[in-house]
């Protein structure tokens, strides 16, 4: 096993910890922190994957921006989880169903790393090899964000817009007057 | 929080703040060249924000930044986003197609992507500040 | 085989954990945290699919040829941003919730709104 | 300039969301949405001109060649979707001043009306979209600004509805995301023509199969699928008036058109049906919804609640339509689609009318309505026949279609079930009548009511669809006509 191999399977084993010990765990502070650990491990396991930018906005946002918007909800709501009976059976079976579709959908995949997958020969590599041609600019994924696929990245800024449009809306100053009950 | 630590507190937040704005800034305008772009920059510079709000008290953070101009920040960028796209088109190119913007090719990407960017970072940091508000305003 | 697909599969339980939150607990934010492990943990299935043996982060220098694929790294970047919107949209639905009902329970708030008749 | 029209479909509610924030006198902001709404309309009716003369329009975005960029494609069925969508969305404006002056805090109208642009964006920017990854952003777009609009109806409920909503919807989104993924894995392409090339090559891989299964789930979740329905009704009998009278006329619809541009664009139509056996899916899940929430629909007492329910019902119609596997199937779905848009629409326009009045949609209260609100009323009468579907209204041929493709592939059952759902309308109809024409008020409150006829700027639009209704009873060269070229394109 080489080096890479061995990262990325303590930080999997360590994410998988995380999850189950935040399933088990009452307090909403200490559940909000864990998941905050889990976005942390998980730029970790980005950065061994190569995905440098993901790692940057995943620990910046996973990690940072929404664990601070969830300490300012259970500041509103309270830390306490209120603890009342849980659904069991069904629950399990639905992830049991889901889970046991994606295991059977993996046994056709190409291997994990497999340089000739059809992912890699398709479109990617005139990302890779034309881009600095076209774009003139060294990151190949500020490149496809910008450019090749920049329309998503206006979607992605209306998407963002729109829960600022929404928490407003909600939160807003006047939502004391109309209140529900 | 009693007085001392609170004194530490801020004359370190004192330092940092502006460390983090230029870190933002940096962060902005060197996603060409490694990781980084508009999304980080915004979310690093609303951070700097949001720890001057915590550590000050969210109204004098909103002395100095007030919630309408946050919004408008907002508007702002999607619209400089957008307006590009709309530039492109109203130049003979399609929507978003920065090559008409300018005649050198590379150039004219750069500036595209440059203009993007930094609609992007402008509305990101704006929104994050933003619902940082409203949801601390909510809980008093 | 096994080292393979083991990245994936741990993947997948990690995604089935976090959903399993998502529709087995009761508290809403718990929900909301639940959601955002079973989103984190699609992410990384995406970005397994891009790592390529041997290669580097797609940030073109003259010493290689050999990258990981650039685009599911864009695609993810914007599911984040989704992400932190679905996030704090859903927050600040809770933070309503709370001051309308008392409580951010699933089964209070059922009875709650069974005491209240419909209209 | 008409080359940029596909663009143009989803940039001028875009650019208009923002700019919505910042007008700050209520009034200036719904005509803002107005004006927009309706230049979607004549943009879509441009579009479906063009795409008459010049066939499949392709919009590069960015300039770059599809699959490189992200590509707009525009055929018959995207242009069919997109006219019904900017139509009822038109409608819906038009009436929608008055109801939403009353039911939103006037402060934070224009955030409102910025909302509800927004989620126009999204639905339109999913049709004209030729990306599976676009299709998600803007699917999330128009999901995350319907879960707020939700929430700000009057009563409490349309909090947890709205959250509940959140969870559902995020989740169908997370494994459409899923299957996304699992496609791009195996072609390294996100456009969906260039994908439709690829898969019949690679029908056998068991990824596929998950990702035939991910998006199923995922789009059912969208659409309202029993048993993935749950969220539906308490979404629509909460949320404000107006926001049910658009959701319900266009956002499950849009989510139908996923459906049959995924399993029968992206996935070739025989692929879906004779290899994922899509039809055995859809068929009986259908069949129990049209007969479970006609069922239901007829016990509620919140009659918004009862037309929800309806409408997961009529869902079950344009599911079994495409469910049967056959072109004539999938049209029927299609003309279903056409039709019920109008129908439900006016009927929620109509309750939007009640709830201005009254403030109630609670059946007792609809006591004497018939004499009070005479116009509302016979409109709720004319659109109910066109839902039971008899003849000369739009229901009765979008019945029809779907029962006769069910007769033609031998489906017994499902033509019963059609006919049986179709009485269990007349019943609930028929309790919406009972009451207005045939109760005197009980409650003193109500009996000193003044109630008195809707205004004119909400009857008019409520009448428009009633003559719609009856109108595309009797000419059906677009509704079916338009559908038949849209679909035999897929199929050929």
């Amino acid at each position: 096993m080489d080096i890479e191999t061995i990262v990325n399977f303590s930080l999997l084993t360590m994410l998988a910890l995380t999850v189950v010990v935040l399933i088990r765990m009452k307090s909403l502070l200490a559940i909000v922190l864990s998941s905050g650990v889990y976005s942390f491990l998980s730029a970790g396991l980005f950065v061994a994957m190569d995905a440098v930018d993901v790692a940057f906005t995943e620990a910046a946002v996973g990690a940072g921006i929404t664990t601070v918007l969830l300490l300012a909800a259970i500041s509103i709501t309270g830390r306490r989880q209120t603890v009342s009976k849980h659904k069991r059976f069904l629950p399990l079976a639905v992830i049991t169903i889901t889970g046991a579709a994606l295991i059977y959908g993996t046994l056709d995949m190409p291997p994990y790393g497999d340089p000739m997958a059809p992912i890699h020969t398709h479109v990617a590599p005139h990302y890779l090899t034309q881009s600095s041609e076209e774009i003139g600019i060294p990151n190949v994924v500020t490149s496809v964000l910008a450019s090749y696929r920049g329309y998503d990245t206006l979607g992605e800024v209306a998407v963002i817009f729109t829960a600022a449009v929404g928490v407003l809306l909600l939160l807003g100053r006047t939502a004391k007057k109309g209140e529900h009950k | 929080m009693d007085r001392r630590t609170s004194l530490i507190v801020r004359e370190v937040c004192r330092l940092i703040i502006p460390a983090v704005m230029l870190f933002a800034l940096y962060v902005q305008f060197h996603g060409e060249y490694g990781p980084g772009g508009g999304f980080q920059a915004g979310v690093i510079f609303a951070a700097a924000v949001i720890l001057y709000a915590l550590v000050h008290g969210r109204q004098k953070a909103q002395q100095i930044l007030p919630t309408n101009t946050v919004v408008r920040f907002i508007v702002a960028g999607i619209l400089l986003y957008a307006g590009v796209g709309v530039t492109t088109m109203v130049m003979g190119g399609n929507f978003l197609d920065y090559d008409v913007l300018l005649h050198g090719h590379q150039q004219a990407q750069h500036l595209g992507i440059f203009l993007i960017e930094l609609g992007v970072g402008i509305t990101v940091g704006a929104v994050m500040i933003a619902i940082f508000y409203t949801l601390d305003e909510f809980s008093e | 085989m096994i080292a393979d697909y083991f990245n994936y599969w741990v993947v997948i339980v990690l995604m089935m954990m976090g959903f399993y939150i998502v529709i087995s607990d009761s508290n809403l934010i718990k929900k909301i945290i639940g959601l955002n492990i079973f989103q984190t943990s699609v992410f990384i299935l995406f970005i397994s699919m891009s790592k390529v043996k041997g290669g580097t982060a797609p940030i073109l220098i003259a010493e290689t040829d050999l990258y990981s694929n650039p685009l599911p790294h864009v695609l993810i970047l914007t599911a984040i941003v989704v992400s932190v919107s679905t996030t704090a949209l859903g927050l600040a639905i809770i933070a309503r919730i709370h001051r309308a009902y008392d409580t951010v329970d699933e089964t209070a708030i059922h009875e709650q709104d069974d005491l209240q008749d419909d209209n | 300039m008409l080359g940029h029209l596909p663009a143009l479909q989803v940039i001028i509610p875009l650019i208009s969301a923002p700019v919505c924030v910042l007008i700050t006198r209520a009034s200036w902001a719904w005509l803002l949405a107005t004006i927009v709404s309706i230049a979607s309309f004549v943009i879509a009716v441009l579009l479906v001109h063009e795409v008459s003369a010049h066939g499949v329009l392709s919009y590069h975005l960015g300039g770059w060649e599809p699959p490189l960029g992200i590509e707009y494609r525009i055929d018959h069925l995207s242009a069919y979707v997109l006219t019904i969508v900017a139509a009822t969305a038109s409608i819906t404006m038009v009436a929608a001043r008055k109801s939403i002056e009353q039911e939103i805090p006037s402060e934070k109208i224009n955030l409102f009306f910025s909302a509800y642009l927004l989620c126009l964006t999204g639905l339109l920017g999913i049709v004209v979209s030729g990306d599976a990854f676009n299709i998600f952003v803007f699917l999330e777009i128009s999901s995350l600004s319907s879960y707020a609009l939700i929430a700000m109806g009057r009563d409490r409920r349309s909090l947890t509805a709205a959250y509940q909503y959140l969870i559902m919807g995020t989740i169908g989104a997370t494994f459409i995301l899923i299957g996304v993924g699992l496609l791009y894995m195996l072609t390294g392409t996100l456009n969906i023509h260039d994908l439709q090339q690829k898969i019949p090559a690679i029908v056998d891989s068991r990824t596929l199969h998950a990702a035939f299964a991910f998006l199923t789930a995922g789009i059912s979740l969208k659409i309202a699928l029993f048993p993935l329905h749950l969220w539906l009704p308490n979404a629509y009998a909460h949320a404000p008036s107006m926001i049910t009278v658009f959701l319900s006329a266009t956002a499950t619809k849009v989510s139908v058109y996923v459906m049959l541009r995924f399993f029968f664009g992206l996935f070739p139509p025989d692929i879906s049906l004779e290899q994922f056996h899509l039809g055995k899916i859809l068929l009986p899940l259908s069949i129990i919804a049209i007969l479970t929430a006609s069922f239901v629909a007829v016990f509620q007492e919140n009659i918004k609640r009862m037309l929800a329910y309806s409408s997961v019902a009529q869902i079950g119609y344009m599911t079994l339509g495409i469910g049967l596997g056959s072109a004539n199937g999938a049209i029927a779905g299609m003309v279903y689609l056409f039709n019920h848009a109008i129908i439900k629409g006016g009927l929620f326009l109509a309750m939007a009318c009640v709830v201005l009045r009254t403030g109630s949609v609670r059946l007792e209260d609809f006591s004497g309505l018939g004499k009070r609100m005479p116009w509302t009323m016979a409109a709720i009468v004319l659109l109910g026949l066109g839902l039971i579907g008899i003849p000369f209204t739009g229901g009765f041929v979008s019945k029809w279609y779907v029962l006769s493709a069910a007769i033609e592939q031998g489906h017994w059952l499902a033509a019963v079930v059609i006919v049986g759902g179709s009485l269990l309308t007349i019943l609930y109809i028929w309790k919406i009548i009972e009451y207005a024409y045939f109760k005197t008020p009980v409650s003193a409150k109500l009996q000193n009511l003044t109630t008195h006829e809707a205004p004119r700027q909400m009857l008019l639009p409520l009448w428009l669809l009633v003559i719609g209704n009856f109108y595309f009873g009797l000419d059906t060269s677009f509704s079916l006509g338009y559908a038949s070229t849209a679909i035999q394109t897929l199929f050929r």
